[in-house]
């Protein structure tokens, strides 16, 4: 059960925090088509945060629901990719974590969708037809920038370098407990590779960029361990819950 | 003449104006104007809302309030083509924006400073947005009309919810509680001033009353504003911030409002006009590579499925 | 004893925030030098801080701390000018920002060295060293950058129209307490605004730049109003401390 | 020759070379880059401390770590200061680091992630350093000793505080704790390594020893802080991470330091190597028009005075 609890917390924390950082964009995107886009993507990746975290308090049962998990843990105690968390940067950084998530939660969430645990297949059967939207919508601008002009071929290409050291965390499956791989409950994400990079590669191309050759960086945003950025996050976060501890909003 | 008569027709008959119909060109103006302003307001109010989204108190308000500021991007993107339905660009009446050239509601210049003023802006500033604009749902300018039927609905919608925000802090702790009142201090009379100057000094309202543009006077509105407004004050057993507020004859009565304030907010010296419009146009700024590439990479698909035509 | 706890605190408060957005620059001036005379400064007037918002605790008399002030009080009942709490900006902006509040809390604490009270005239005297060099190292800034190229000119000028709009609300004497200002603890701040304004306007005149004519904008520093900055401020400054209630660091 | 000799008789004496006395090449490019790289990892150091500073859970505590980060900056200035006694700029030896072709220590290249950082951070990373660093103050080199002699009183200082940060923590909460115990986890084995890899692989070291610089090898430095530091752990009530660590013959035997994450560090693969040097060099060219106006300034006042001397 603590495996469990873990293991969706885990997913549940990726769709949370990349939730937070994109809603930073609303009502400072390049044009209201783009405001209204990218809340949208936000509001359901909200959405499977709170249907993950839910279910991960339930499992755990220790009482703790969505908003304790949120806002009463500790930078230590987040498990999610430190992919998600980064600071937006401009709008290819935030367009090229978006292409990066969407395409790792789509193969993901595809696979949890025959996961032998019910409630998880359920959330992310759901969820994945959400993320289809959210990969292609990244696709459209990786597009736009990449084979627009000199600049933001530039600006998209430079994106690319920033956020592909933080790649090889998606694929590390061993932070997965063997006891949910065996029986069928997760997904060995290290299989989510060759269909990820497949797709990646062909985005990349067709907008006349090049997949950045630059090394991975330690991480271990599943380990609890996390970038810089993150406290500051979840200072802003959680101030206002934790300053009223108990109280009903 | 002939038009003229055939448009007069049609306001006499409260029938909708359509763009292809011949219009005058005051009636024109005068609708270019008070929809961009409509626009405006819409996409400079999710400022103060999108200062509160990252640090909302749970996540089902979290998500509430983030749909809350995309409905209103959403707002924004309606009324601007309703307007573009009148032979003017988008971009023109951001520029005008932009430039203060235009204005917006001059609520948005007040800072949200705690998080009951989310509900605070649902209940009384979304509530006096409804009562301005319920009836324009039915105003003589089709598209504009039309546009206003559904922001209605969702801007109800958004009352409700800032409503119920309000009702779950005046339920709650003494700290939310004090919260509560200290947000209906700060918004009350600036949602009072939402409905414009008093009838006899606001010039232009007879011509747009007579171009079914407008259904009722500035003060009518404000009435029936406060007269709404305050039995749902006691449901949250808050004290509305005017003394001399009482009830007569069938109405609610209330203080003296503080025009010089509102003059003061107007002329650009609100607590937030500067960083309202800065945020603006700094988000336009750092968008504009943005959206030229996005016109770069069209422009290259078309010659491109040209050349496959050909 | 409530009048004057809290207007101590205010002063506390200003001294507070100030020291929070000039200890933002720590490893990010221009250059090592300027980190540390910025480090001194920000050192300074968190020293000062802390003596005022330990005095307003004893004063108070409900066996608050400074930390209790500091960490536990919300926006609302901080009562700093809002001058001292808008973002940093650019270097401009900051030194705009710093002979300000320098050129006024040295009239200030100048003053209030001979206050009947002898607490706050103790540390008054104290802080008057402290800020005559901060408006020192203001005022060496504002020349250099205002007679120095054509560029930070401009910057200089852009910054002091920035802050400008905050001045009037520090010579309000409204928020002070009449029996404060007539038993001589309190200073009518209105009664400092000549010494203020001449020196100001010196040393503007002798950076070749010129005073702006900005109007002011309604304030509130003083009655808990603040602009929309000061809640992340808060939030950042306050999260750990919050998160933890009771704990000892 | 006679200059050689002199200089290698002084050397033999134990006394110090000062910058107008003569010195081989080899001596004072060794002294250049090791005291830049010294200069560098004080500058770049501060940005893991500085991170906290804003959140500091208490103001004794804020203002402790504020002077604290200060003091790093104040250490950079001397040490650059001792290398411009060798004949090199400042600005030079900092473009040298911003373009990544001097390096700084590696331990700068961890985050910060909670409060208990500062602590171990302060007791070991400054513990190491001051081990470290101890003998620098008897360096050949004048200059450079007598910075050393400065830099080690307040590394002392700093590190008695981080020890006292974590004392703190190990009699408070729970969560205090193991928040504690968690810091000591991740930066116990970064510690060790910042006394350079063993000595076997150590080709410089022999050289340095010879001319004076470095007075003992890697690895008796890394035995001496280990030495020092277990005890301390015991105080504190702490876990070491290491399975391997006990006690024999008068020392602590350590475990096997992984030498491969040093490498990968050093060579630009840490966590935060890419963000360190983005944030320096960031700061110095958001700067670089205010050491502009800084210079026109002076040299304006410079011919003013001129012209009122003429």
């Amino acid at each position: 059960r603590a495996d469990l609890a873990r293991y969706v917390t885990s997913l549940g924390d990726d769709a949370l925090i990349h939730a937070q950082r994109l809603a930073e964009w609303i009502a400072s995107a390049p044009e209201l088509e783009e405001d209204v886009a990218l809340g949208n993507i936000a509001l359901d990746q909200l959405g499977q945060a709170r249907l993950l975290l839910s279910y991960a308090g339930d499992v755990e049962g220790a009482g703790r629901n969505e908003d304790d998990l949120a806002f009463f843990r500790d930078e230590r105690k987040f498990l999610n990719l430190q992919l998600v968390e980064l600071t937006n940067g401009d709008f290819a950084v935030t367009i090229a974590k978006l292409l990066l998530v969407s395409s790792y939660q789509l193969e993901l969430y595809r696979r949890l969708s025959s996961s032998t645990d019910e409630m998880l297949s359920a959330i992310a059967a759901k969820a994945t037809k959400e993320v289809a939207y959210h990969r292609d919508h990244a696709t459209q601008w990786t597009l736009r920038l990449g084979d627009g002009t000199e600049f933001s071929h530039q600006q998209m290409q430079t994106a690319l370098e920033r956020v592909w050291p933080y790649l090889e965390e998606m694929f590390d499956d061993s932070w997965i407990p063997a006891t949910l791989l065996e029986s069928g409950v997760a997904v060995p994400v290290s299989e989510l590779r060759p269909a990820f990079t497949q797709y990646v590669t062909t985005v990349i191309r067709q907008a006349t960029l090049t997949s950045p050759e630059v090394p991975s960086i330690p991480t271990g945003g599943r380990r609890g361990i996390h970038t810089e950025a993150m406290g500051f996050l979840l200072a802003e976060m959680q101030h206002l819950a934790r300053s009223h501890p108990g109280a009903t909003w | 003449a002939e038009q003229q008569r055939r448009f007069d027709e049609l306001i006499a008959a409260d029938e909708r104006i359509e763009p292809r119909d011949w219009m005058p060109a005051g009636y024109r103006k005068t609708l270019i104007r008070q929809i961009a302003q409509h626009a405006h307001s819409e996409i400079i109010g999710m400022q103060p809302e999108a200062n509160w989204i990252t640090r909302a108190p749970s996540l089902k308000r979290k998500a509430i309030l983030l749909a809350k500021v995309q409905d209103e991007a959403g707002h924004g993107l309606y009324l601007y083509g309703a307007a573009e339905t009148l032979g003017v660009e988008r971009a023109e009446l951001m520029d005008l924006l932009h430039t203060g050239r235009q204005k917006y509601s001059s609520i948005f210049n007040y800072p949200t400073l705690t998080w009951a003023d989310m509900g605070a802006i649902g209940w009384l500033v979304d509530g006096a947005a409804i009562v301005n604009q319920v009836p324009l749902c039915r105003c003589s300018y089709g598209p504009y009309a039309r546009a206003m039927v559904r922001i209605c609905k969702e801007e109800s919608f958004h009352q409700r919810q800032g409503f119920e925000i309000l009702y779950t802090l005046s339920r709650g702790t003494e700290a939310q509680g004090e919260m509560l009142q200290d947000a209906v201090n700060r918004w009350w009379w600036p949602s009072l001033m939402m409905f414009g100057p008093p009838d006899d000094e606001s010039p232009n309202s007879a011509q747009s009353m007579a171009w079914g543009i407008k259904r009722h006077s500035n003060d009518d509105l404000r009435q029936r504003f406060v007269d709404m407004t305050v039995p749902q004050a006691e449901v949250l057993g808050v004290t509305l911030p005017d003394p001399e507020l009482k009830y007569d004859d069938g109405h609610w009565r209330y203080g003296p409002i503080d025009w010089a304030e509102f003059a003061a907010v107007l002329k650009g010296r609100g607590p937030c006009n500067r960083q309202r419009i800065e945020h603006r146009r700094k988000a336009h700024e750092d968008g504009a590579w943005v959206r030229e590439a996005a016109t770069a990479y069209a422009d290259k698909q078309t010659a491109r499925s040209q050349r496959g035509a050909a």
